[in-house]
């Protein structure tokens, strides 16, 4: 028995979810109580479990995410939104340094429980600043676990599994996918966690893999439709769900089976997860590719403000469907 | 600030020096400063849901006397920075009303050809150094060019804006023991509208008296203003900015003001963290601009006639500004990689070694 | 603080509460655990010399009195967090020297499993959670402890120290705020020893009297304390921390002390910056365990002979815990890759899933 | 006429020379001035210069930091030093918000002329949070250029060329390197400036490209002597210098002279420069590789303090001799 819920209401089933199971999951961020949430994730939970579970910060993120992780490193499980991950600037100490290192520094002695998430995306004009796709960020520091669910049914089974884990999580969502609607296995089916490091084929194809994550599965879902339809070319698109731990077998499994790739990445171009991903192909699929691996990023600038133009800086199905095309 | 600071008896400060020198057409300017700033936004507020805009679009409406009063003190050597809800501030420094609009817009024709949206007016010629998003991330900066006045030997100084809600930014405090440890001419003005974004100041900061008081922290100097007080703004601003110019020494101004819209226009909640009856309180006995307009009609400075013919052809300018906008042409594809290096822009030796960029 | 303040009548304050409570062979370990800090560090010092440690090595010697004093308060719900001079807090919360020395050495035998080094010292089955680097880095941490004991409901409260130059990171401040905001039993202790590095307070920190005055901008409690008298530095901070675990209510103690020795052992200037009559003033007139020594001869509860016998165990200790450490194994590589993640340590399902890491 | 400096020295020489150029030239950061340096860098400087142009700050990096920036933006041109680069993360907002998008967001109306510098290496005993290697974390960022000296007469070349630039510059230095020696140009023969985006092929080979910038070009040289004296393969060693702009010409020529590549680079392997290096070779010199590009990067978790092995988690020349000898 399955629902359609939007990625929003999945999201918050799930943290819903784990606020029930777990007294000590305490969700807080800026706006996430009484406002309920700047883009209503969390909306109605405060009304639910009250002051002491959904907690409403002041703006100082270095403090509150340090907060959290003092905090979990006593046994609390906290969920921390940022209400842009892009905030990640002001608390990257917390991040990369307290979060990721302290298990580390003190040779396994402490855990740190903790899950960072909210929207990280560009694309809903707000600029340069607010929009930063910090995957590959946090996904090279050792120590840390990143995830980026594509559809409601993964936003639901990933949160619930970054809460469970006992490693820190940063979770990134997309403000332009929160409205989206998708099948979500009902609760009385069970819980629907979805594990940390497992890709997901979410198009089977023959002739070319496009490997993603967020919002681009969704891009990449179109441009394979368009391949097919126009271009007689049968894409396989496959959906990384989550970048650290990362499913390298899945990846060269698609590879291996059509021995062509387009990488498409929100990330800029220097770096990002699919500089990695290319970087993992390149040395352990090296036989198999019959062409160089290709990616699909955003344009290398700051993010333009200008909506008559900022959705072409990203990626979207035109440019992956032309990039497809110069593969031979 | 609270309503029982607001409702005080009242000082006259028509009388401070800085406002005696005031001539009738500097006040009516002023008067329309604050006017031009309200239709300008008033008419950016349609467009906005007309859908002519993206993003956020925060509105200075309720604020103006703070940007019009502040600014209005500036000399060629004083200089202007503050955060994403800058429409107010860039007016006052002298920025047109087009090259406004059609920054939000998103058009080639915007003071930053549409790259910085609403959220980013610049005019550097004018002193004015933006518009900056992250919530105190200004501060720093505002720092920074007092430190270069200091530097160059300008006699002048950095007006440095902020929210209530920002004064909890690590980064701001930083500012402050460095403006105080180093004698920056720096000001930061807290503009205390009473939130950050539905979150009361008594609900994201803990202080004594008011916020402006954590100046003492660092032995530096204070004050709380009246943010509805066109004359109140200026006169003890001008104290503070007297001091930067002359001695160097940095100070913390935290104005009470108030705005009537929500945190952005996309806040829907705005009339659910505040009482209706809290809005129309402001808007009914602390409006700065029909509080200075009462003001200059007593004064027989100006009629209502007047006041009336200034508000009209702010609208006009308004209304003209967004056919600007709207007739425009927009950025196109190349534009996005222009002004990301000053030296690939300028297509110097330097930019042609190496590649500056990865597209695929 | 000023010497001048150091240097004004003193009150005695053995007679408080909760230094009339001690029984004589509680008072002896309070000397016992100073000399054996020191003891502790003086061969550190030897054998990084000797090069058998890497990195730096920050000596808390001078300073004693402050962990030994705040921690002497510590019961089974109060936690303990500090930056990297570390070494102190960590004998004090009772760490043995040997896991402690082999740490510094880099053995696998470290508290850390020579992961950490010199800077991080943890022991969180005796509540002490580091040990860190990042100047003011821990500030945010120990609220996080603060907010889980006030979370889980337990009556305890969280020392949380740092240094002078410390207190001009942004962290720090958003913590204050937080920790007044929330009310929560965080107690800030600055271990003011004059400078940072080379940087006397006065050129690093604006403030007005004194540095943890800076408490009042967030409404909350602070006090100053002589950190050469274990006595004092006992009665003030018994009062905060009886105020965080009954009330929850956050404060600032500022205690001041001194440390002998450079910023670490590689500070080549460490008597360029400082006057020798100054660092001599301190150690003549002001060195904790002198005048505690000298106290409680004057109380005969030891005699100079026994006091002396301390040492030399201490000594002994010390020099037991540098051939424990010395013949410790090392980590091999495989350990590099240990301790990273909890799931991939514990191997759980969880762990089998997807690559965590990426060697070559 | 050539003189030998340590890369201290150069590193010295070349600020002294620019604070002599341009009065604008400002020197800034945690005890540069009346205490030397923290490594000595800027021993003698505020002797020389005095308080107006060598200043010291208190530890408040996103502050002084920021100050820089915004002092830059009106005309000053600060040279920032962060005792640490590691200590990048309590000034990240700063350094990729502030000095990466001001120009952009403005349209171009403001540049950032600022230079950050500081060691950013492993290998010194100071742990997971000073040990970081952001040279790929900042390239990462459009707007902002990044460079990381070798040796001493790069690193005299690099800080000149960086102080000039009109954009902001970051320049990573090295602990370990601030003692060596080398060749650097007499002053008396002109200004040493070398310009961002050059490569300098370090040592001539024809069976393999090792590719490495900063102290892995040390290790890179020594392996390569290694391999030539005991396995007769002959290395090429490029040393990239300046990471963006980058010299990708030169990436692609080394590449098609050997056929055959190992990168090598301190980061650690998620991401870092030699994933994005791995994926421009294998997009543009496809059909020129004749095996998969291999990496040495230090092992993949937090710097690990023991200095008995710590320098065996870290690229070395053992490590690298390894990694060539798997490539067929
Ligand atoms: C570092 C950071 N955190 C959060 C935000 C999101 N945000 C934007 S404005 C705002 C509220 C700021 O309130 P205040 O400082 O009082 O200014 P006001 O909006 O009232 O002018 C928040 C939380 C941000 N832009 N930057
Ligand atoms: C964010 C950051 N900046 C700079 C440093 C380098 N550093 C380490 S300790 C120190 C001085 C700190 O002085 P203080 O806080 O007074 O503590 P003390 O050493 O006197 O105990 C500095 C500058 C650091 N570790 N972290
Ligand atoms: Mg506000
Ligand atoms: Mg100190």
């Amino acid at each position: 028995m399955s629902r359609t819920l939007t990625y929003r209401e999945a999201l918050r089933e799930g943290l819903d979810e784990e606020l029930a199971r777990d007294p000590n999951v305490v969700l807080m961020g800026e706006e996430v109580a009484q406002y309920n949430g700047a883009y209503k994730v969390t909306e109605g939970l405060w009304k639910k479990w009250g002051d002491k579970r959904i907690v409403d910060t002041p703006i100082s993120e270095a403090g509150f995410i340090g907060m959290g992780i003092g905090a979990s490193m006593l046994g609390i499980r906290p969920v921390m939104e940022l209400m842009f991950w892009s905030f990640h600037s002001v608390a990257f100490d917390q991040l990369v340094n307290n979060a990721a290192c302290v298990r580390y520094m003190s040779g396994g002695l402490i855990n740190c429980p903790i899950v960072m998430r909210g929207p990280a995306n560009g694309g809903t004009g707000v600029g340069a600043t607010h929009s930063h796709i910090p995957e590959g960020l946090f996904a090279a520091f050792p120590g840390l676990k990143v995830c980026a669910p594509a559809t409601p049914a993964d936003a639901k089974g990933l949160i619930k599994a970054a809460i469970r884990d006992n490693d820190p999580v940063y979770v990134m969502e997309n403000t332009l996918l929160y409205g989206t609607v998708g099948e979500v296995p009902d609760p009385s089916e069970g819980d629907h966690v979805v594990p940390l490091g497992l890709a997901d084929l979410k198009r089977m194809g023959s002739d070319i893999s496009l490997i993603a994550h967020g919002r681009s599965v969704i891009h990449a879902l179109a441009a394979a439709e368009i391949l097919q339809a126009e271009h007689g070319i049968s894409a396989e698109v496959l959906d990384l769900r989550s970048i650290r731990p990362l499913d390298v077998d899945a990846i060269l499994a698609t590879v291996k089976k059509t021995n062509r790739v387009v990488l498409v990445d929100e990330s800029k171009p220097f770096g990002g997860v699919s500089a990695m991903v290319a970087t993992l192909i390149q040395e352990h699929a090296f036989d198999y590719l019959d062409a160089p691996i290709k990616r699909v990023c955003t344009l290398d600038a700051p993010a333009i403000y200008s909506h008559h133009i900022e959705h072409l800086q990203l990626p979207n199905p035109s440019r992956i469907v032309e990039k497809v095309l110069t593969i031979k | 600030m609270s309503t029982a600071q607001l409702d005080s008896p009242r000082l006259d400060f028509a009388g401070s020096a800085v406002n005696r020198e005031l001539t009738p057409e500097r006040k009516i300017d002023l008067l329309r400063q604050m006017i031009r700033i309200r239709r300008f936004e008033q008419a950016a507020l349609k467009y906005y849901n007309a859908g002519k805009m993206n993003g956020f679009l925060h509105l200075y409406i309720g604020q103006e006397a703070v940007a019009t009063g502040t600014i209005s003190l500036c000399g060629e050597n004083d200089h202007v920075i503050t955060a994403y809800r800058d429409h107010g501030h860039a007016l006052a420094v002298g920025m047109d009303m087009n090259s406004c609009m059609a920054e939000m817009y998103g058009k080639q024709t915007g003071c930053s050809k549409g790259k910085g949206g609403s959220m980013h007016f610049f005019a550097p010629d004018k002193n004015y150094w933006g518009g900056h998003g992250i919530v105190g991330g200004q501060t720093p900066l505002g720092l920074g060019l007092a430190y270069g006045l200091k530097y160059l030997g300008r006699e002048g100084c950095c007006l440095c804006y902020l929210g209530d809600g920002a004064v909890n930014q690590g980064a701001f405090h930083e500012s402050l023991n460095l403006a105080a440890l180093f004698d920056l001419p720096v000001i930061y003005v807290i503009e205390n509208n009473g939130y950050s974004m539905g979150t009361s100041q008594k609900r994201s900061s803990a202080y004594r008296g008011c916020l402006a008081q954590r100046a003492e922290a660092y032995d530096m100097e204070w004050d709380v203003i009246d943010g509805s007080d066109l004359y109140e703004v200026r006169a003890k601003t001008h104290i503070a900015m007297e001091r930067a110019r002359k001695e160097h020494r940095p100070s913390i101004l935290e104005i009470s003001t108030y705005r009537y819209y929500g945190h952005s226009v996309a806040d829907a909640n705005a009339k659910k963290y505040r009482s209706p009856e809290e809005i129309e309180n402001y808007k009914q006995n602390h409006d700065p601009i029909t509080l200075f307009r009462k003001r200059l009609i007593e004064e027989g400075i100006v009629t209502d006639e007047q006041a009336d013919q200034i508000s009209k052809e702010a609208a006009e300018e308004a209304a003209a500004a967004c056919r600007f906008a709207d007739e425009s042409p927009a950025p196109t594809i190349p534009d996005i990689m222009t002004d990301v290096y000053w030296e690939t822009d300028n297509q110097t030796p330097a930019s042609r070694i190496g590649h500056h960029f990865f597209n695929d």
